[in-house]
Protein backbone atom coordinates (compact mmCIF):
# COMPACT_ATOMS: atom_id res chain seq x y z
CA UNK A 1 0.00 0.00 0.00
CA UNK A 2 1.33 3.50 -1.16
CA UNK A 3 0.32 6.72 0.99
CA UNK A 4 1.29 9.96 -0.08
CA UNK A 5 2.50 12.68 2.15
CA UNK A 6 2.16 16.41 1.65
CA UNK A 7 2.97 20.07 3.24
CA UNK A 8 4.45 19.69 6.76
CA UNK A 9 4.02 15.15 6.59
CA UNK A 10 5.94 14.99 3.52
CA UNK A 11 9.33 16.94 5.86
CA UNK A 12 8.32 14.61 8.76
CA UNK A 13 8.59 11.61 7.25
CA UNK A 14 11.41 12.78 4.29
CA UNK A 15 9.39 11.16 1.85
CA UNK A 16 6.68 12.34 -0.42
CA UNK A 17 5.47 8.68 -0.77
CA UNK A 18 6.05 5.64 1.24
CA UNK A 19 4.85 2.03 0.59
CA UNK A 20 3.53 -0.29 3.81
CA UNK A 21 4.30 -3.63 3.00
CA UNK A 22 1.87 -7.05 3.33
CA UNK A 23 1.94 -7.73 7.13
CA UNK A 24 0.55 -8.36 10.17
CA UNK A 25 -0.51 -5.37 12.19
CA UNK A 26 -0.61 -3.39 8.52
CA UNK A 27 -3.66 -0.52 9.49
CA UNK A 28 -7.06 -1.31 7.56
CA UNK A 29 -8.61 1.56 8.52
CA UNK A 30 -7.89 5.61 8.61
CA UNK A 31 -8.64 5.88 12.10
CA UNK A 32 -5.40 3.06 12.56
CA UNK A 33 -3.47 4.11 9.79
CA UNK A 34 -3.05 7.25 11.74
CA UNK A 35 -2.54 5.99 15.33
CA UNK A 36 0.15 3.92 13.34
CA UNK A 37 2.16 6.78 12.07
CA UNK A 38 1.46 8.91 14.65
CA UNK A 39 3.38 6.29 16.25
CA UNK A 40 5.82 6.08 13.70
CA UNK A 41 6.46 9.42 13.48
CA UNK A 42 6.08 11.42 16.77
CA UNK A 43 5.96 14.82 15.21
CA UNK A 44 2.79 13.99 13.05
CA UNK A 45 1.23 13.64 16.54
CA UNK A 46 1.63 17.73 17.50
CA UNK A 47 -0.28 18.86 14.13
CA UNK A 48 -3.61 20.93 14.68
CA UNK A 49 -4.98 18.55 12.71
CA UNK A 50 -4.19 15.07 10.26
CA UNK A 51 -6.89 14.26 7.84
CA UNK A 52 -6.70 11.30 5.14
CA UNK A 53 -7.76 11.00 1.83
CA UNK A 54 -8.67 7.89 0.55
CA UNK A 55 -8.94 8.01 -3.69
CA UNK A 56 -8.52 11.67 -3.66
CA UNK A 57 -11.61 12.48 -1.35
CA UNK A 58 -11.77 13.18 2.04
CA UNK A 59 -12.20 9.79 4.78
CA UNK A 60 -13.73 9.38 7.75
CA UNK A 61 -12.10 7.49 10.94
CA UNK A 62 -13.40 4.36 9.90
CA UNK A 63 -13.34 4.60 6.33
CA UNK A 64 -11.66 1.44 5.29
CA UNK A 65 -8.15 1.40 3.34
CA UNK A 66 -7.38 -1.35 0.97
CA UNK A 67 -3.94 -2.27 -0.88
CA UNK A 68 -5.27 -0.55 -4.26
CA UNK A 69 -6.33 2.42 -2.59
CA UNK A 70 -4.55 5.75 -3.39
CA UNK A 71 -3.91 7.07 0.41
CA UNK A 72 -2.97 10.56 1.30
CA UNK A 73 -2.10 12.12 4.41
CA UNK A 74 -3.41 15.58 4.63
CA UNK A 75 -2.33 17.79 7.15
CA UNK A 76 -4.00 21.16 7.68
CA UNK A 77 -4.26 22.94 4.79
CA UNK A 78 -3.29 26.79 3.78
CA UNK A 79 -4.35 27.47 0.50
CA UNK A 80 -5.08 31.23 -0.75
CA UNK B 1 -22.08 28.08 -17.85
CA UNK B 2 -18.62 28.00 -17.85
CA UNK B 3 -16.29 26.69 -15.00
CA UNK B 4 -12.68 27.11 -14.95
CA UNK B 5 -10.96 25.26 -12.67
CA UNK B 6 -7.02 25.09 -12.00
CA UNK B 7 -3.72 24.52 -10.61
CA UNK B 8 -1.72 26.91 -12.41
CA UNK B 9 2.51 28.19 -12.29
CA UNK B 10 1.28 31.89 -12.75
CA UNK B 11 -2.11 33.26 -12.15
CA UNK B 12 -2.68 36.10 -14.59
CA UNK B 13 -5.99 38.07 -13.34
CA UNK B 14 -6.71 39.88 -16.56
CA UNK B 15 -7.01 36.79 -18.26
CA UNK B 16 -9.90 35.53 -15.80
CA UNK B 17 -12.82 38.69 -17.22
CA UNK B 18 -13.18 36.99 -20.53
CA UNK B 19 -13.68 33.58 -18.76
CA UNK B 20 -16.48 35.46 -16.43
CA UNK B 21 -18.18 37.59 -19.07
CA UNK B 22 -21.21 36.31 -20.29
CA UNK B 23 -24.33 37.71 -22.20
CA UNK B 24 -26.98 37.38 -18.93
CA UNK B 25 -24.24 38.43 -16.63
CA UNK B 26 -24.52 42.22 -15.20
CA UNK B 27 -22.18 41.74 -12.45
CA UNK B 28 -18.57 39.93 -11.94
CA UNK B 29 -16.79 40.03 -8.86
CA UNK B 30 -13.48 38.51 -8.25
CA UNK B 31 -10.92 37.69 -5.22
CA UNK B 32 -7.59 37.58 -5.66
CA UNK B 33 -5.06 36.64 -2.93
CA UNK B 34 -1.86 38.12 -2.94
CA UNK B 35 1.58 37.39 -0.64
CA UNK B 36 1.84 39.47 2.09
CA UNK B 37 5.15 41.13 3.34
CA UNK B 38 4.66 40.94 6.94
CA UNK B 39 3.00 38.24 9.21
CA UNK B 40 2.24 39.24 12.46
CA UNK B 41 5.59 42.25 12.26
CA UNK B 42 8.12 39.09 10.59
CA UNK B 43 8.90 39.82 7.40
CA UNK B 44 8.24 37.44 4.77
CA UNK B 45 10.54 36.96 1.22
CA UNK B 46 8.09 34.65 -0.07
CA UNK B 47 5.31 31.93 -0.27
CA UNK B 48 5.71 28.52 -1.33
CA UNK B 49 2.39 26.09 -2.47
CA UNK B 50 2.48 22.84 -3.03
CA UNK B 51 -0.81 20.79 -3.39
CA UNK B 52 -2.23 17.31 -4.15
CA UNK B 53 -3.33 18.19 -7.47
CA UNK B 54 -5.84 15.18 -8.50
CA UNK B 55 -7.85 15.85 -5.07
CA UNK B 56 -7.51 19.52 -5.10
CA UNK B 57 -9.30 19.99 -8.22
CA UNK B 58 -12.10 17.56 -6.99
CA UNK B 59 -12.60 19.60 -4.37
CA UNK B 60 -12.93 22.42 -6.30
CA UNK B 61 -15.37 21.51 -8.48
CA UNK B 62 -17.22 20.52 -5.22
CA UNK B 63 -17.09 24.00 -4.31
CA UNK B 64 -17.93 25.00 -7.84
CA UNK B 65 -21.02 23.00 -7.90
CA UNK B 66 -22.22 24.04 -4.50
CA UNK B 67 -22.19 27.53 -5.30
CA UNK B 68 -23.56 26.57 -8.69
CA UNK B 69 -26.77 24.92 -6.41
CA UNK B 70 -26.78 27.80 -4.06
CA UNK B 71 -26.63 31.14 -6.47
CA UNK B 72 -28.15 31.75 -9.85
CA UNK B 73 -24.34 32.04 -11.43
CA UNK B 74 -23.18 31.98 -15.30
CA UNK B 75 -19.48 31.23 -15.03
CA UNK B 76 -17.00 30.48 -11.95
CA UNK B 77 -13.75 30.52 -11.69
CA UNK B 78 -11.08 28.72 -9.25
CA UNK B 79 -7.25 28.92 -9.67
CA UNK B 80 -4.64 28.35 -7.50
CA UNK B 81 -1.20 28.79 -8.18
CA UNK B 82 2.07 26.37 -7.28
CA UNK B 83 5.56 26.88 -6.31
CA UNK B 84 7.32 30.36 -4.79
CA UNK B 85 5.60 33.71 -5.26
CA UNK B 86 7.02 36.67 -4.50
CA UNK B 87 5.70 39.76 -2.47
CA UNK B 88 2.35 41.66 -4.30
CA UNK B 89 2.54 37.90 -6.58
CA UNK B 90 -1.16 36.55 -7.21
CA UNK B 91 -1.50 32.87 -5.45
CA UNK B 92 -4.96 32.41 -5.75
CA UNK B 93 -8.55 33.67 -7.81
CA UNK B 94 -11.58 33.02 -7.73
CA UNK B 95 -14.43 34.62 -9.51
CA UNK B 96 -18.83 34.18 -10.43
CA UNK B 97 -20.59 36.60 -12.83
CA UNK B 98 -24.32 36.33 -12.25
CA UNK B 99 -27.27 38.87 -13.58
CA UNK B 100 -27.06 40.98 -10.29
CA UNK B 101 -24.60 41.63 -7.99
CA UNK B 102 -25.29 40.58 -4.35
CA UNK B 103 -25.13 36.44 -6.23
CA UNK B 104 -21.87 37.24 -7.49
CA UNK B 105 -20.95 38.63 -4.53
CA UNK B 106 -21.72 36.04 -2.43
CA UNK B 107 -20.50 33.19 -4.15
CA UNK B 108 -17.10 34.79 -4.63
CA UNK B 109 -16.92 35.18 -0.89
CA UNK B 110 -17.48 31.49 -0.09
CA UNK B 111 -15.62 30.17 -3.03
CA UNK B 112 -12.51 31.61 -1.42
CA UNK B 113 -13.67 30.80 1.95
CA UNK B 114 -14.51 27.60 1.31
CA UNK B 115 -11.35 26.57 -0.49
CA UNK B 116 -9.35 28.13 1.88
CA UNK B 117 -10.66 25.81 4.08
CA UNK B 118 -11.12 22.20 2.41
CA UNK B 119 -9.05 22.39 -0.98
CA UNK B 120 -5.89 20.34 -0.13
CA UNK B 121 -3.02 23.21 -0.90
CA UNK B 122 -0.02 24.11 1.24
CA UNK B 123 1.56 26.78 1.93
CA UNK B 124 5.08 27.52 3.58
CA UNK B 125 6.10 31.44 4.41
CA UNK B 126 9.51 31.66 3.72
CA UNK B 127 10.88 34.43 6.31
CA UNK B 128 14.58 35.53 6.58
CA UNK B 129 15.97 32.89 8.19
CA UNK B 130 13.56 29.99 8.61
CA UNK B 131 10.46 28.60 6.39
CA UNK B 132 6.80 27.60 8.11
CA UNK B 133 4.16 25.72 7.07
CA UNK B 134 1.35 27.90 7.92
CA UNK B 135 -1.41 26.26 10.30
CA UNK B 136 0.61 23.11 10.81
CA UNK B 137 0.71 23.74 14.86
CA UNK B 138 -1.88 24.82 17.12
CA UNK C 1 -2.69 54.31 -0.13
CA UNK C 2 -3.41 54.85 -4.14
CA UNK C 3 -7.17 56.48 -4.61
CA UNK C 4 -8.08 55.84 -8.43
CA UNK C 5 -11.07 57.37 -9.46
CA UNK C 6 -11.90 58.51 -12.84
CA UNK C 7 -14.21 58.41 -15.71
CA UNK C 8 -13.10 56.50 -18.50
CA UNK C 9 -13.82 56.02 -22.46
CA UNK C 10 -12.83 52.35 -21.87
CA UNK C 11 -12.76 50.30 -19.23
CA UNK C 12 -10.10 47.39 -18.88
CA UNK C 13 -10.09 45.36 -15.86
CA UNK C 14 -6.61 43.42 -16.09
CA UNK C 15 -5.03 46.94 -15.64
CA UNK C 16 -6.41 47.62 -12.11
CA UNK C 17 -4.78 44.56 -10.93
CA UNK C 18 -1.68 46.68 -10.68
CA UNK C 19 -3.26 49.54 -9.14
CA UNK C 20 -4.54 47.93 -6.29
CA UNK C 21 -1.99 45.25 -5.70
CA UNK C 22 -0.30 46.11 -2.17
CA UNK C 23 2.50 45.08 -0.31
CA UNK C 24 0.76 44.94 2.62
CA UNK C 25 -2.45 43.79 0.90
CA UNK C 26 -3.21 39.81 1.13
CA UNK C 27 -6.36 40.00 -0.88
CA UNK C 28 -7.74 42.34 -3.18
CA UNK C 29 -11.76 42.38 -4.33
CA UNK C 30 -12.88 43.55 -8.02
CA UNK C 31 -16.39 44.33 -8.99
CA UNK C 32 -17.50 44.66 -12.58
CA UNK C 33 -20.50 46.13 -13.88
CA UNK C 34 -21.28 44.38 -17.33
CA UNK C 35 -23.70 45.08 -20.33
CA UNK C 36 -26.87 42.22 -19.60
CA UNK C 37 -28.21 41.43 -23.22
CA UNK C 38 -31.83 41.33 -21.39
CA UNK C 39 -33.98 43.31 -19.11
CA UNK C 40 -37.30 42.35 -18.18
CA UNK C 41 -37.26 39.48 -21.23
CA UNK C 42 -36.41 42.48 -23.79
CA UNK C 43 -33.75 42.33 -25.59
CA UNK C 44 -31.19 44.89 -25.12
CA UNK C 45 -28.90 46.55 -27.93
CA UNK C 46 -26.70 48.31 -25.38
CA UNK C 47 -25.98 51.19 -23.08
CA UNK C 48 -25.39 54.72 -23.26
CA UNK C 49 -24.03 56.50 -20.26
CA UNK C 50 -23.44 60.14 -19.82
CA UNK C 51 -22.24 62.10 -16.57
CA UNK C 52 -21.97 65.48 -15.12
CA UNK C 53 -17.98 64.30 -14.96
CA UNK C 54 -16.92 66.99 -12.18
CA UNK C 55 -19.74 66.31 -9.81
CA UNK C 56 -19.32 62.49 -10.30
CA UNK C 57 -15.69 62.81 -9.41
CA UNK C 58 -16.38 64.27 -5.81
CA UNK C 59 -18.96 61.63 -5.46
CA UNK C 60 -16.97 58.99 -6.42
CA UNK C 61 -14.25 60.87 -3.83
CA UNK C 62 -16.76 61.02 -1.23
CA UNK C 63 -17.54 56.95 -1.83
CA UNK C 64 -13.23 56.10 -1.45
CA UNK C 65 -13.14 58.52 1.77
CA UNK C 66 -16.35 56.98 3.14
CA UNK C 67 -14.83 53.58 3.10
CA UNK C 68 -10.97 54.14 3.60
CA UNK C 69 -12.63 55.49 7.22
CA UNK C 70 -14.86 52.45 7.69
CA UNK C 71 -12.34 49.53 6.75
CA UNK C 72 -8.48 49.41 6.50
CA UNK C 73 -7.94 49.72 3.01
CA UNK C 74 -4.78 49.68 1.21
CA UNK C 75 -5.87 50.65 -2.16
CA UNK C 76 -9.41 51.52 -3.85
CA UNK C 77 -10.02 52.10 -7.38
CA UNK C 78 -13.41 53.24 -8.64
CA UNK C 79 -13.62 53.49 -12.51
CA UNK C 80 -17.10 54.36 -14.79
CA UNK C 81 -17.20 54.52 -18.32
CA UNK C 82 -19.57 56.44 -20.48
CA UNK C 83 -20.47 56.26 -23.90
CA UNK C 84 -22.20 53.53 -25.52
CA UNK C 85 -21.01 50.03 -24.41
CA UNK C 86 -22.52 46.55 -26.31
CA UNK C 87 -23.05 43.05 -24.26
CA UNK C 88 -20.78 41.92 -22.58
CA UNK C 89 -18.56 45.17 -22.31
CA UNK C 90 -17.61 46.35 -18.81
CA UNK C 91 -18.96 49.63 -17.45
CA UNK C 92 -18.28 50.17 -13.80
CA UNK C 93 -15.49 48.69 -11.76
CA UNK C 94 -14.62 48.98 -8.38
CA UNK C 95 -11.62 47.25 -6.12
CA UNK C 96 -10.49 47.74 -3.27
CA UNK C 97 -7.16 46.15 -1.36
CA UNK C 98 -6.88 45.27 1.99
CA UNK C 99 -4.59 43.13 4.67
CA UNK C 100 -7.46 40.52 5.31
CA UNK C 101 -9.73 39.38 2.59
CA UNK C 102 -13.42 40.39 5.12
CA UNK C 103 -12.34 44.12 4.19
CA UNK C 104 -11.79 44.20 1.20
CA UNK C 105 -15.22 42.51 0.01
CA UNK C 106 -17.13 44.72 2.39
CA UNK C 107 -15.53 47.90 1.07
CA UNK C 108 -15.75 46.68 -2.72
CA UNK C 109 -19.25 45.94 -1.81
CA UNK C 110 -20.14 49.62 -0.13
CA UNK C 111 -18.58 50.54 -3.32
CA UNK C 112 -20.52 49.28 -6.01
CA UNK C 113 -23.92 49.76 -3.97
CA UNK C 114 -23.25 53.72 -3.09
CA UNK C 115 -21.60 54.45 -6.23
CA UNK C 116 -25.16 53.28 -7.97
CA UNK C 117 -27.15 55.47 -5.26
CA UNK C 118 -24.90 58.44 -5.32
CA UNK C 119 -23.01 59.14 -8.55
CA UNK C 120 -24.37 61.29 -11.13
CA UNK C 121 -23.94 58.81 -14.20
CA UNK C 122 -27.04 58.01 -16.01
CA UNK C 123 -27.89 55.27 -18.32
CA UNK C 124 -30.02 54.82 -21.07
CA UNK C 125 -31.23 51.45 -22.24
CA UNK C 126 -31.24 51.36 -26.22
CA UNK C 127 -33.54 48.28 -27.35
CA UNK C 128 -34.41 47.63 -31.19
CA UNK C 129 -36.99 50.26 -31.36
CA UNK C 130 -36.72 52.48 -28.83
CA UNK C 131 -34.64 53.83 -25.76
CA UNK C 132 -35.25 53.88 -21.78
CA UNK C 133 -33.46 56.16 -19.70
CA UNK C 134 -33.53 53.78 -16.47
CA UNK C 135 -35.36 54.60 -13.21
CA UNK C 136 -36.44 57.99 -14.82
CA UNK C 137 -39.94 57.23 -14.08
CA UNK C 138 -41.55 55.15 -11.14
CA UNK D 1 -28.08 82.15 -14.29
CA UNK D 2 -26.82 79.09 -16.08
CA UNK D 3 -28.70 75.82 -15.13
CA UNK D 4 -26.96 72.51 -16.57
CA UNK D 5 -29.39 69.38 -17.57
CA UNK D 6 -28.69 65.54 -17.19
CA UNK D 7 -29.80 62.17 -19.02
CA UNK D 8 -33.38 62.49 -19.40
CA UNK D 9 -33.61 66.28 -17.90
CA UNK D 10 -31.39 67.02 -20.82
CA UNK D 11 -34.15 65.42 -23.29
CA UNK D 12 -37.22 66.96 -22.19
CA UNK D 13 -35.72 70.32 -21.93
CA UNK D 14 -34.03 69.81 -25.25
CA UNK D 15 -30.70 71.30 -24.50
CA UNK D 16 -28.07 70.79 -22.01
CA UNK D 17 -27.74 74.36 -20.89
CA UNK D 18 -30.21 77.16 -20.55
CA UNK D 19 -30.00 80.71 -19.11
CA UNK D 20 -32.34 82.00 -16.88
CA UNK D 21 -32.18 85.33 -17.27
CA UNK D 22 -32.54 88.30 -14.31
CA UNK D 23 -36.33 88.88 -13.58
CA UNK D 24 -38.92 89.29 -11.01
CA UNK D 25 -39.71 85.62 -10.25
CA UNK D 26 -36.44 84.23 -10.81
CA UNK D 27 -35.60 80.84 -8.54
CA UNK D 28 -33.78 82.19 -5.36
CA UNK D 29 -33.90 78.42 -3.77
CA UNK D 30 -33.48 74.77 -4.73
CA UNK D 31 -37.07 73.97 -3.99
CA UNK D 32 -38.11 77.25 -5.95
CA UNK D 33 -36.06 76.39 -8.88
CA UNK D 34 -37.79 72.40 -8.59
CA UNK D 35 -41.41 74.22 -8.83
CA UNK D 36 -40.30 76.64 -11.48
CA UNK D 37 -38.73 73.72 -13.66
CA UNK D 38 -41.77 71.41 -12.90
CA UNK D 39 -43.93 74.18 -14.01
CA UNK D 40 -42.47 74.92 -16.99
CA UNK D 41 -41.42 71.50 -18.47
CA UNK D 42 -44.66 69.11 -17.17
CA UNK D 43 -42.84 66.23 -17.94
CA UNK D 44 -40.20 66.91 -15.01
CA UNK D 45 -42.72 66.68 -12.29
CA UNK D 46 -43.45 62.83 -13.23
CA UNK D 47 -40.09 61.88 -12.61
CA UNK D 48 -38.94 59.24 -9.72
CA UNK D 49 -37.05 62.28 -8.24
CA UNK D 50 -35.25 65.25 -9.08
CA UNK D 51 -32.27 66.42 -7.54
CA UNK D 52 -30.14 70.09 -7.93
CA UNK D 53 -26.46 70.33 -7.30
CA UNK D 54 -25.29 73.40 -6.64
CA UNK D 55 -21.29 74.35 -7.42
CA UNK D 56 -21.29 70.51 -8.20
CA UNK D 57 -22.28 68.90 -4.89
CA UNK D 58 -25.94 68.02 -3.84
CA UNK D 59 -28.07 70.41 -2.40
CA UNK D 60 -30.60 70.87 0.11
CA UNK D 61 -34.43 72.34 -0.75
CA UNK D 62 -33.47 75.66 1.28
CA UNK D 63 -30.28 75.55 -0.64
CA UNK D 64 -30.13 79.40 -1.69
CA UNK D 65 -28.95 79.75 -5.57
CA UNK D 66 -27.04 82.73 -6.63
CA UNK D 67 -26.20 84.11 -10.12
CA UNK D 68 -22.44 82.80 -10.10
CA UNK D 69 -22.98 79.28 -8.95
CA UNK D 70 -23.40 76.23 -11.08
CA UNK D 71 -26.46 74.93 -10.82
CA UNK D 72 -27.23 71.06 -12.59
CA UNK D 73 -30.21 69.33 -12.03
CA UNK D 74 -29.99 65.84 -11.52
CA UNK D 75 -33.31 63.05 -12.62
CA UNK D 76 -32.86 59.77 -11.01
CA UNK D 77 -28.98 58.57 -11.39
CA UNK D 78 -28.54 54.93 -13.02
CA UNK D 79 -24.66 54.10 -13.07
CA UNK D 80 -22.95 50.99 -12.74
Amino acid sequence: MDILFFGITKDIVGAAQIQLLEEKGKPTTVASLKSFLCQKYPEMAKLSSLAVAVNSAYAQEDTPINNNDEVAIIPPVSGG
Amino acid sequence: MIKILSIVDTIDPGTVYAALAHPKSGGICVFVGTVREFTDEQQVVGLEFETYEKMALKEMDKIAEEAIAKWQLNNVVIQHAVGKKGVMEPVVIVGASSAHRPECFEACRFLIDTLKATVPIWKKEMFKDKSVWVSAHP
